[in-house]
């Protein structure tokens, strides 16, 4: 699995500042990889892009042995002429029934899921919306701010959870916490505003699985890291 | 009297839109009939939404043209209305059928007939009237009801359909001619019943405060009625008529005008406009036994013609 | 809810009716242009409970008429919801049937369809189905991005689902317009009534109108407004009662 | 796009026809019954200068009435759009006056005020407002809260504030409706102009079903048809217009 | 300034689940305060009884010295019909400007005054709209995951910066970013589900004014005290 860009530029139709300007970087293998850089930088941008390039052959973005991406956002909702529980029944493959029922427990979905989604709690919202996701057909998933308003605590466990049971799996996740992207994440793209100088690049991350005790010289280094690559 | 500006504006609102059965309206206007009265008058066509006798009252119009039941309702109602002639001697409302389908010769003929009737219109008054006449009513004959468009009788669902005489009954006639058929008309006149037809109206005030006024307009109208009933002015009225109602063919116009003068001047010697009280009093007569006014409204004693104008 | 509308109608009738008694007093008009209280009472002791069976009879054929347009609209916004060819030549096609007035079309369908219930029925529905067919064709035609984005990705849209997910999100909306169609459902009918047949209020209608009876028509429009009022009041419970149940649009419960 | 709405036109004219020529060999009709395509194209030829001259008369007439709807659909809409008593009351006296069928109000409205320009003008704007009207009642009853609440919990909610941004959230569907609204407008036009026997192309219609000419009609259809697929298709090109001028919504650019 | 809550219970109507139980707590001040709690414990509905407490007397919830109190969420958005920057001028009162003027470049929304709202990316839309509550009168302004979507570096300048700027008012900042929370809020209201037997408790924060060196141990142990609350 490898995912490569090789000098992609964007601007958005109409206006002339470059959002995305001569972009180089490669990722490799399944795993969490991360997109990470200030807001209106362009994550969500090169996200959507990335989602949709095959209809747009004229980007430099090559993939080998990625099928199937789909791109997932904190915002969307799902319908509500019925429960939660039974849209999620529904768009259940009829084999991973089990799965299902594992990330409603990882996910602590389970006392909502007789509720419409307009009576969920923003972080449920997200919950639920990702659960959905997880369980189609997908060789990349992108997080777009995904679980950002789910706490800290949950969203490290589910995290941990993804990461083991899509262990073959591409993820590129989408956050403003810097800890959670350092900690758990294998690459780190970093993105830079075209004006200044620096190009964005890769850091390695520290791609936890499991929630040890910090080990925070190493994880402070990253840190530092990413936040001085812009 | 010439000159524009001392021209008295007077409005005249028809019953109906502008075809050859107005062609005395049209030809005192074209003619300068009006003009040369001193008057200046501006035609308005009708519809079944508007009521001369309506804008009468309300100032809209100050003479107009209304059917005899109209006359009859409004006095029942309180209006104050004068008929000052009576434009068609022969009610134009008949019924069209082919010839090869019936032949009427007695009121009992009827029993049995596929006819229109407008609900609500003169032609079921007047049929009423036949049929009880014969002794029937119109639970012994099979009626449809009539409305904009003749379908039911151009697919011949029905033998009998009402028509104005000068004006569809001419265009439905051609229609069926060229597929070869022929019509006759079923006019209830021939069976004795005389019900009036439209007449020139105007307000009792504008006849009590304005008799010259009524009387110029009037003898202007009648006039130019006259002229336009004259075989020798043909050319001139369709002219006329064909500058007003563009969407009818000539030759069919020339049939309407050849039908209009029928029944408005049947005899050369009929002036035209004469009122005759007898129809007048048959018609209320008829409204009356039928229930459509409540008491006697003595439309006779609303009858003015030119003579008592002078 | 159902009682207020029916007073509230009654305002507006007696509003209406004082507005023609003041003109007709203003310019003193006879009965004939203007009927007078009394005799507008004396037609309506007359005249109402034959019109009220005729605006029943009316109501009847109106309520299947709104049915059908509903159906139609549904049908036609469905299908001419996309800005291809094809939806495309649907809108034009819809649009143009409706410019043409009913009056001029009316001869053509009774050629084709006879002059019977069918005719009646289908100009009804033809004079309703328009105005929903707008609602629905701007509701079918804007994306609801935020829910579609997972079944589009995923390969899962359907058009049924399509549908179902633009109606639910504008549920409010549309049930505001089947509601107030119902008035137009009524309109076309009694205009079908007024051109071709035997029964109904319109048939009523016309011949007061051929008879200059302005009391007989202020009497039918009396009935007519009370019947609509009641409908139109029933439909609004059952519109909140839909809403209540599928939506449970719980958002804004607090806030 | 024009240019497509206007030959779409002729395909489904066309269609049309060709069904009605088809019933009348398969039923032998007569050609008073259903004219040739002969007698149709002589008609056509005679008639289709007077008519488009006609057809413009009463578009010019449209136009105006369109805007007069519109306007009268934005204020009663406005005015009802809370669910108060007041907002009740407005929504039932609209609902009310559009369940009327216009044949039964034509004598009053003449009454009122003369057959002039003016009554022409207000059949025409109350066959055209109600759709409107009930679009516009969806969508100002539906509050945008993620917008609204700032204003509101602000203190500075005005009504105008309100209207705008119910109307700019719902550009698209109101745009819809009124494009849309224009046949409607033609339709109302045509019908006044049936009724009030005036001038325009309902003048014309009339004429022709009195003379039961059914090839004039036809021709009379063809240039409505005509003339409002191109007023369509510009209403709608200003529509887009407005929204990416006022709208700029980009946001589903990318996705 | 006193903002005090004597035993609130709440359940949504046809839910039979109490959202909120028992709520006993007071807080005092003006400064940063701050609600805590997991995902779909009640925060959001917490914040919006607040905000309407005076619509509804039966509740036990008591101010002294607050007036005006504004509730802003991170899904609000400003009207499409004109760029952003002028919608501002439009809601900020005359005596406003050079306080605009500061919160913009705090902010750093200078660049993108020009462009609607919808074309701003998530970060951005919370920034803006924030800025706008905080051109308002008020005295308590009450956070609901406001800045959830920008990134931390950013988030902890405004924090501060607003902490400066309108130190005589009150906040309640609602979110997920524990560390954030333990750093910069006073008073850390942590709610817990009705279900646990743990009632609700304040806890204090450090309440920093600038951004320090980590001084490590007091924020792990306030962070560690959040944390074994519920
Ligand atoms: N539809 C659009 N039209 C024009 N400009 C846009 C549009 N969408 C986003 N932008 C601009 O492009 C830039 C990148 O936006 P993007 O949403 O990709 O940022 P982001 O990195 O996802 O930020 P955040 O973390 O705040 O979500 C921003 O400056 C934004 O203002
Ligand atoms: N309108 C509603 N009807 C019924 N239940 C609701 C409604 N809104 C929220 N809830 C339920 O109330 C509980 C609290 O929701 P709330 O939004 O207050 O949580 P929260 O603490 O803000 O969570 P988050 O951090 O995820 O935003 C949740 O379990 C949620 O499912
Ligand atoms: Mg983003
Ligand atoms: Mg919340």
């Amino acid at each position: 699995m490898r995912l490569e860009c090789s000098g992609l530029n964007f601007a958005y139709p109409e206006s002339e500042t470059m959002v995305i300007q001569d972009l180089w970087f490669a990722m490799d293998g399944p795993g969490f990889h991360a997109v990470f850089g200030p807001s209106g930088v362009g994550k969500t941008s090169f996200a959507k892009l990335l989602a949709n390039y095959r209809d747009r052959p004229e980007l430099p973005i090559q993939t080998s042995g990625i099928g199937t991406i789909l791109y997932s956002y904190n915002l969307e909702r799902l319908p509500g002429w019925s429960s939660t529980g039974r849209h999620l029944d529904r768009i259940c493959p009829a084999d991973r029934q089990d799965l299902k029922k594992e990330l409603i427990d990882i996910f602590q979905l389970g006392p909502v899921l007789g509720a419409r989604f307009s009576q969920l709690s923003m972080g449920q919202q997200n919950r639920m919306n990702l659960i959905r996701y997880l369980l189609q057909d997908f060789d990349l998933l992108i997080l777009d701010e995904s679980l950002a308003n789910v706490d800290e605590k949950l969203r490290q466990a589910i995290l941990l959870a993804v990461k083991e049971l899509f262990s073959h799996k591409m993820f590129l996740y989408i956050s403003h916490n810097l800890m959670e992207v350092a900690r758990f994440c294998k690459d780190i793209l970093v993105l830079t505003e075209p004006s200044r100088e620096k190009p964005s690049k890769i850091v390695s991350g520290q791609d936890d699985t499991r929630i040890s005790v910090l080990e925070k010289p190493s994880l402070d280094r990253i840190m530092l890291e990413v936040m001085s690559a812009f | 009297p010439d000159s524009r500006a001392e021209q008295i504006s007077l409005n005249y609102r028809l019953k109906w839109l502008f075809n050859t059965s107005v062609a005395g309206d049209i030809f005192a206007m074209e003619k300068g009939f009006f003009a040369a009265a001193g008057l200046d008058v501006t035609i308005k066509e009708g519809s079944p939404e508007k009521d001369a006798i309506k804008e009468l009252e309300l100032g809209y119009a100050d003479f107009g043209v209304a059917s005899a039941d109209q006359v009859i309702r409004a006095l029942d109602k309180g209006a104050d209305v004068v008929v000052l002639a009576q434009i068609f001697q022969t009610n134009p409302m008949q019924w069209i059928y082919r010839d090869d389908q019936l032949q009427i010769t007695r009121l009992s003929d009827l029993q049995g007939c596929r006819m229109g009737i407008t609900y609500g219109g003169n032609d079921e008054t007047i049929m009423k009237t036949l049929l009880a006449k014969a002794g029937l009513t119109l639970r012994d004959v099979q009626v449809t009801g009539v409305r904009f468009d003749f379908t039911p009788f151009l697919k011949n669902r029905v033998t009998l359909w009402p028509v104005y005489r000068n004006s569809q009954g001419v265009i439905l006639a051609g229609q069926l001619a060229r597929e070869g058929e022929s019509v006759r008309f079923f006019n209830p006149a021939d069976f004795g019943v005389d019900f009036v037809a439209n007449s020139v109206v105007t307000s009792g005030k504008m006849a009590a405060d304005h008799p010259d006024r009524v009387r110029q307009f009037l003898s202007a109208l009648l006039d130019a009625w006259e002229a336009a009933m004259d075989p020798a002015n043909q050319k001139q009225v369709l002219a006329a008529v064909k500058r007003y109602d563009k969407g009818t063919q000539g030759e069919v116009q020339k049939a309407q005008l050849d039908a209009t003068r029928d029944l408005v001047k049947p005899r050369p010697d009929t002036a035209v406009g004469r009122i005759r009280p007898k129809a007048w009093a048959q018609t209320e007569a008829i409204m009356l036994a039928q229930g459509m006014i409540k008491q006697p409204v003595h439309v006779t004693s609303r009858l003015r013609d030119l003579a008592s104008f002078q | 809810m159902l009682f207020r509308r029916i007073y509230q109608f009654m305002i507006v009738y007696a509003v209406f009716l004082a507005i023609l008694l003041v003109v007709k007093k203003g310019l003193s008009l006879s009965d004939y242009v203007i009927p007078g209280l009394s005799l507008i009472l004396e037609t309506a002791v007359q005249m109402s409970a034959g019109f009220f069976t005729d605006v029943m009879d009316t109501l009847s054929v109106a309520i299947l008429g709104q049915g059908i347009s509903i159906f139609l609209a549904f049908f036609v916004g469905i299908l001419g919801r996309k800005s291809s060819w094809a939806g495309s030549m649907i809108r034009v096609t819809a649009y143009n049937i409706q410019a043409y007035p009913i009056v001029a079309l009316a001869p053509i369908i009774f050629i084709l369809l006879g002059d019977g219930f069918l005719s009646r029925l289908l100009i009804a529905a033809m004079i309703c189905y328009f105005p929903l067919l707008l609602s629905v064709l701007g509701v079918m035609a804007a994306p609801v991005e935020d829910i579609e984005h997972f079944y589009i990705a995923t390969g899962r849209m359907r058009w049924q689902l399509e549908v179902k997910i633009r109606a639910f999100e504008n549920l409010s909306k549309l049930t505001t317009v089947i509601a107030g169609s119902a008035t137009l459902a009524m309109a076309g009918t009694i205009v079908a009534e007024f051109i071709a047949a035997n029964a109904g209020i319109g048939y009523s209608i016309r011949i007061a109108l051929y008879q200059s009876d302005l009391a007989a028509i202020l009497t039918a429009l009396f009935m007519i407004g009370i019947v609509i009022s009641v409908y139109q009041g029933i439909l609004e419970t059952l519109g909140e009662m839909v809403k209540a149940k599928w939506g449970s649009e719980n958002k804004g419960v607090l806030l």
